[in-house]
């Protein structure tokens, strides 16, 4: 089980919570289960959701593994110049 | 289009003359190829003026000077009698656009261009210069200052094309001198400007003065007030304080993307003092 | 409208063309010549990327009528090099990665021949506005600063 | 593919050492092919016919005259570029830039575009196309757009974020926030508070290469584009998404890129050139010119911010806020979300909220430019901690370092910093001796901090060894800036091969397999990772073709310095094979050798910059100018230092131009008054000094070398550096970018004024 932080935009979809707890070993299956709980965020998701794991900021590896206790943060994706 | 390279000014008046459509002079360019560049003027007929005798040149008359119309400004620059005689003008001349620009400007084409910011032409009011009009009527002769009629105007008539500058020699004891504020150091066009000229006698009393403004009013400003407000006098902090005040007072600036009416009147007033500054060291004033 | 028959030099070399009355020099070297070092970066003389030199006057060819050009000697930066000996200028500017895009690196180079060739030991201050009709967006001029610099102390004592 | 990327600390040979770049003299002798420096037989010439309006109803267009005249071979509208997007809101934004459909929404909105045979014919071509425009109210400023009576630009547009969904359409798309604590409750703590409004202007990148492409589309639904772009692969994307065509099909070459810095990571003209080819059966040109670069290609965002932060006598920050507002351009962005992430990254505080509105103007549509909306921020958060030092007491570093984040810092845009700079560059700066060089009268010194995330993303590359043992390095990132430079020596390195031996090239689309753009510092930084992957790979190969032919175990062989050694006393007279010696056998031993790489390069690790500046301002004048200026920046590891010293100083003279003199100026028509280089007025060469750089490398855990991303960060700081030395300089705190000198001269005469 990992504790996910959620920012404003999507902590408003998830009924007001700015953390929610999951059951998930890498980002593709965080991403799976927060869609099943939250189908609001699967439009999110499809845009770009980055992931920082203790401070590291993922885009694209969903393949990135949850460390037990890790600090799991979401963020919109950006873009850079 | 066409496009002809006339071997003589009557030749030149001749076809600016008898042209039908748009004709449009040739001199440095940096002007006109900007304007057709932008599609804000279609000329049927370029006559390129740089290969009639004399044009390309700088002579030294008994009076003074003649520069051609077709005189890079950067040749002003290495004109030693030029630039010991008129170091204002030469300065001005030497402001207009880059490095580049100055290969092929002219201080004709500034002046004909009309733009109230011109960097030649307030250095030019300000020595007094003159200009030689050709037309199908013969030459004539104009103090510079009555070319320019309106931004982008001028009171040529059609077929006349001004073949040359005058400048006298300059009177002893006397000095010019010209500035311009810009943004950047370089590359800018004037948000204003000043011109000063002035003589003194021995005991550095300002005997004569000529002071212009640019880009402060539709075209050149030529402040009689303010070259009162230096003859009689030495260049003392009264008539400095005096000077900025009747130029930013003189001013009829607009507000554009360059700068507000409030900023030009009063650089204007701070550029007329410190040319006049230039200027009086120049003429030997201390 | 009707082409204009234009002899000249340009690079030592004898070239003659055809050109339309509203065409620039600009326009000819690269579109008809097949000379496209000299970039487009403005076309209406602000950035000095198309700069060439003009009997020995450094100009914007994008303020020059191709028609002009009749029997002038122009100089471009195809003709810097000789052979594949690089000319010292563009060495430095090699060794002191005086470029990044190296879009406004040509009319940098014949600015500051031009620049070298008038003042052969210049002060940071005159090359600076010696070249302030280029513009780079990419280095600050820092390193163009001082590849010239180092060009200009290789030769004078060549 | 078991590609480790974490840091391993070895020692260098030919990474960090400043070899001249493999296009380098292509580049120095006129050779080097940009955009527009490109043909194919039978190319048309195509031009953009552009609104005039700022917002007008497009009632018809009427292209029927144009179509006539001899020597036009097609004329385009929405029409031919119909939607395809499919529901994808950001494409269809994209198409409705490219050609405007019901609505031109700026002044340079495209609305139709020709193709004839010569330059002159198409100018023509564009004259006789009728457009009947109804004029719309406009809005251009983001306050004034905010406003509740503003002409609404999108009528389908209801702000996204807020707690209830809104009944009105309005011009905000989105309120983002950010932070954590309790402001309020921390501003009840503070002694001291500083709270100021801050305005900037728009900007652009200025890149002196104006968009370029040629495109041909053949009858059998088969295309090539050559293009100037810092992403052909997106581009391929896009354009083939907008022309309905397939990916594969269209094979795009990245041309020379004459500067981009976050301008050129989109498509304005690219489809419609393909729609003219499409439709005209011919290779088709298009060059913007400059003023459709500066009236229809991605500038920066304007924007208003306020900021409110609060701070204990001992120097202690107990609470920041910002409220920060960005100008899209007509269409949906996240740019205010940015400057909300990034406008108090580089402070540990308890208590920080931001809170971002997207606002929706008549202004073309916005683009990233080198750390995108973070400059603007750091203006106005740096500007406020320079305020609130003095109203302290302290020394703005002492300040700045009493509440740096460090390792462990919950960052105010949410996760826990790892290993961070932003302390080693302030105190570099503390102990930089420019911070004690004296100054003279009406000189000011300024200093400021600036963070950016910096990305990685997805990366390809490919390592071909040729028999002769030389070696072709074929990467997908755009080299904006000497990449295939600093790409060569890290596959040297690894390979452990002289420099000399390589050769880097950018290849096509069709050469190789998807990258992500080279935007968000991330060319090096990926495309090394990739390279050191593919290195890899290619010495397994290596190993196994040596262990052929001294037919060993492969196991038994190692790579050394560019060797194949035979490991073990078993083997000890075997001695050692060179790449070379094993390329030239590799007929017989397998055929060719290469590594391959495709990964994603993510963990690409934030950045920060310090940097100090000297200003001279002339008090009757209004005029400043930079007397003096140093960059500190962390590279976590400096590939090619001189390459990174140069994006260190590009970012800041793009810095100080914005800070002083670049700004787009509209008129009341809501039409662009200065769309070229002489109003526009990026920093000529004698407006600057040289600019120092000093390197730190704090090496990166997430990367095999320890680099980090170097292009954006050094943009950041410098609006509030200058900003910070003015009102040192001139006695009068400036809150409104860019400080031209009108500015600067009514501040000063109200600050006398009192």
């Amino acid at each position: 089980m990992v504790e996910v932080t959620l920012w404003g935009a999507l902590s408003q979809l998830a009924g007001g919570k700015s953390k929610v707890e999951v059951e998930a070993k890498d980002i593709r299956e965080l991403f799976r289960k927060l869609a099943e709980q939250y189908p609001g965020f699967e439009p999110w998701i499809d845009r770009g959701i980055a992931v920082a794991i203790d401070g590291v900021i993922y885009r694209d590896t969903w393949g990135k593994k949850l460390p037990p206790g890790a600090e799991i943060f979401l963020l919109p994706r950006l873009a850079g110049g | 289009m066409r496009y002809i390279r006339p071997l003589s000014i009557e030749d030149a008046v001749g076809q600016l003359a008898g042209s039908a459509g748009m004709a449009a002079i040739l001199a440095g360019g940096s002007d006109l190829l900007v304007r057709m560049k932008g599609g804000f003027v279609e000329p049927d007929l370029i006559i390129d003026i740089k290969s009639i005798a004399g044009l390309g040149e700088i002579r030294e008359t008994a009076e003074g000077f003649s520069i051609g119309a077709a005189v890079p400004c950067a040749v002003l620059g290495e004109n030693a009698a030029l630039k010991k005689a008129w170091p204002g003008v030469v300065e001005a001349a030497k402001l207009i656009g880059s490095k580049q620009v100055q290969g092929r400007c002219t201080i004709v084409g500034n002046l004909c261009n009309a733009s109230p910011a011109a960097d030649s032409v307030p250095a030019l009011v300000a020595a007094g210069a003159r200009a030689v009009v050709a037309g199908p009527s013969g030459k004539r002769t104009i103090p510079v200052e009555a070319v320019p009629t309106a931004p982008g105007r001028t009171s040529l008539a059609k077929g006349e094309i001004i073949e040359a500058i005058l400048l006298d020699s300059q009177a002893p004891h006397s000095g010019d001198a010209y500035l311009r504020f810009i943004p950047r150091t370089e590359m800018d066009i004037a948000v204003v400007s000043a011109g000063v000229n002035l003589t003194i006698d021995a005991a550095g009393v300002i005997t004569a003065a000529r002071v212009a403004l640019g880009a402060a009013a539709p075209t050149v400003l030529l402040v009689a007030e303010a070259a009162e407000a230096l003859i009689g006098r030495k260049l003392d902090e009264a008539a400095l304080e005096r000077l900025a005040k009747v130029c930013a007072g003189a001013c009829r600036p607009i507000d554009d993307k360059r700068g507000t009416i409030e900023f030009r009147r009063k650089v204007a007033g701070v550029l007329a003092r410190r040319a006049a500054t230039t200027a009086y060291a120049r003429a030997g004033g201390k | 409208m009707t082409g204009i028959a234009v002899s000249t030099t340009i690079n030592g070399d004898t070239i003659e063309y055809l050109c339309q009355p509203d065409e620039t020099l600009l326009d000819v070297l690269r579109d008809r010549l097949g000379l496209t070092g000299a970039k487009e970066g403005c076309g209406t003389g602000d950035c000095g990327a198309c700069s060439v030199i003009v009997d020995d006057r450094l100009v914007c060819s994008c303020l020059v009528l191709g028609a002009e050009a009749e029997g002038r000697r122009i100089e471009t930066v195809e003709g810097m090099a000789h052979g594949d000996q690089l000319h010292t200028l563009q060495q430095k500017f090699l060794e002191h990665a005086a470029l990044q895009c190296g879009i406004c690196t040509p009319g940098f180079l014949i600015a500051a021949k031009d620049l070298l060739a008038k003042n052969p030991d210049p002060s940071e201050e005159e090359i600076r506005f010696g070249l302030a009709g280029n513009l780079c967006r990419c280095t600050g001029y820092d390193k163009i600063v001082r590849a010239v610099q180092d060009a200009a102390h290789v030769m004078k004592g060549a | 593919m078991n590609f480790d990327p974490r840091f391993s600390g070895r020692k260098f040979t030919s990474v960090g050492t400043r070899p001249v770049r493999p296009d380098g003299v292509d580049k120095v002798t006129g050779r080097a092919r940009y955009g527009a420096d490109f043909n194919m037989a039978g190319q048309l010439v195509g031009r953009v016919l552009r609104s005039p309006h700022a917002h007008a109803v497009i009632r018809k267009i009427d292209t029927s005259k144009a179509e006539k005249l001899s020597g036009v071979k097609a004329v385009i509208t929405a029409k031919d570029l119909p939607d395809l997007t499919d529901g994808d809101a950001a494409m269809y934004d994209i198409l409705d830039n490219c050609m405007a459909r019901t609505k031109a929404l700026y002044d340079g909105h495209a609305v139709a575009a020709v193709a004839a045979i010569d330059a002159r014919t198409a100018r023509q071509a564009l004259k006789l196309i009728e457009v009947d425009y109804e004029i719309l109210p406009h809005v251009t400023d983001v306050d004034e757009a905010m406003q509740h009576h503003a002409p609404l630009i999108n009528d389908t547009i209801f702000t996204e974020g807020l707690e209830q969904k809104p009944v009105k359409p309005s011009n905000v798309t989105k309120r983002s926030q950010f932070g954590h604590g309790d402001v309020h409750q921390g501003f009840g703590h503070a002694d001291f508070i500083v709270e100021r409004s801050f305005k900037t202007e728009q900007t652009h990148q200025g890149y002196i290469e104006p968009h370029a492409c040629v495109a041909s589309v053949s009858s059998d639904g088969t295309a090539e584009l050559w293009v100037c772009t810092q992403g052909h692969f997106v581009y391929r994307q896009h354009c083939a998404q907008l022309l309905g065509m397939e990916a594969s099909k269209l094979r795009v070459t990245s041309s020379e890129i004459g500067g981009g810095f976050g301008g050129k990571t989109h498509v304005w003209a690219e489809p419609v050139a393909l729609a003219l080819s499409r439709k005209a059966g011919r290779p088709v040109k298009l060059v913007m010119t400059r003023d459709e670069v500066f009236r229809a290609s991605g500038p920066t965002s304007a924007t208003s911010i306020d900021v409110k932060i609060g701070a204990r006598k001992d120097g202690t920050i107990t609470a920041a806020e910002a409220t920060l507002r960005y100008t899209c351009g007509p269409y949906a962005g996240s740019w205010a979300e940015i400057g909300a992430m990034t406008a108090f990254a580089c402070y540990r505080l308890d208590n920080v909220k931001t809170v971002g509105y997207e606002v929706l103007v008549n202004r073309p549509k916005t683009a990233a430019y080198r750390a995108p909306s973070a400059p603007m921020a750091a203006f106005a958060v740096e500007s406020a901690v320079d305020e609130l030092a003095k109203e302290l007491g302290m020394d703005p570093v002492e300040f700045r370092i009493k509440n740096a984040a460090q390792e462990g810092t919950r960052s105010s845009y949410g996760p826990v910093y790892g290993p961070i700079g932003i302390g080693p560059t302030l105190e570099a700066v503390k102990n930089h001796a420019h911070m004690k060089a004296p100054l003279k009268k009406n000189q000011g010194r300024g200093m400021a901090c600036g963070f950016w995330f910096n990305f990685g993303g997805q990366t390809c590359v490919d390592l071909n060894i040729g028999m002769d043992g030389s070696v072709s390095l074929a990467v997908g990132t755009v080299d904006v800036g000497g990449s295939r430079a600093s790409l060569s020596l890290v596959a040297a390195e690894e390979l452990g091969i002289d420099y000399s031996q390589l050769k880097a090239i950018v290849a096509d689309t069709s050469s190789l397999g998807y990258n992500d753009m080279t935007d968000g510092s991330r060319g090096t930084f990926s495309s090394s990772m990739a390279t050191i992957s593919a290195a890899r790979n290619a010495i397994k190969i290596l190993r196994e073709r040596a262990a052929q032919m001294w037919d060993i175990p492969v196991d038994d062989v190692v790579w050394e310095h560019g060797h194949a050694v035979a490991k073990g006393d078993k083997h000890g007279n075997l001695g050692k094979l060179s790449l070379k010696e094993i390329a030239a056998k590799s007929g017989t031993t397998g055929g060719p050798i290469a590594g391959h790489s495709e990964l994603v390069a993510d963990g690409a690790g934030v950045s920060f910059a310090t940097h100090i500046c000297d200003i001279e301002v002339d008090p009757e004048t209004g005029a400043a100018r930079v007397i003096r200026y140093t960059v500190v920046q962390d590279a976590g590891k400096a590939v090619h230092p001189t390459y990174v010293e140069g994006q260190y100083q590009g970012g800041a003279a793009q810095g100080i131009g914005w800070a002083l003199n670049e700004e787009y100026i509209y008129g009341k028509d809501g039409r662009l008054q200065n769309a070229g280089f002489l109003d526009y007025r990026i920093p000529v060469c004698s407006d600057l000094p040289m600019i120092d750089t000093q390197i730190l490398e704090i090496p990166n855990p997430n990367h095999p070398y320890g680099v980090r991303g170097v292009g954006e960060t050094s943009i950041v700081p410098p609006l509030a550096a200058i900003a910070n030395a003015v009102s040192n300089a001139a006695g009068v705190r400036m809150t409104h970018i860019p400080m031209s000198p009108p500015r600067i001269l009514a501040a000063i005469e109200a600050e006398r004024e009192g």
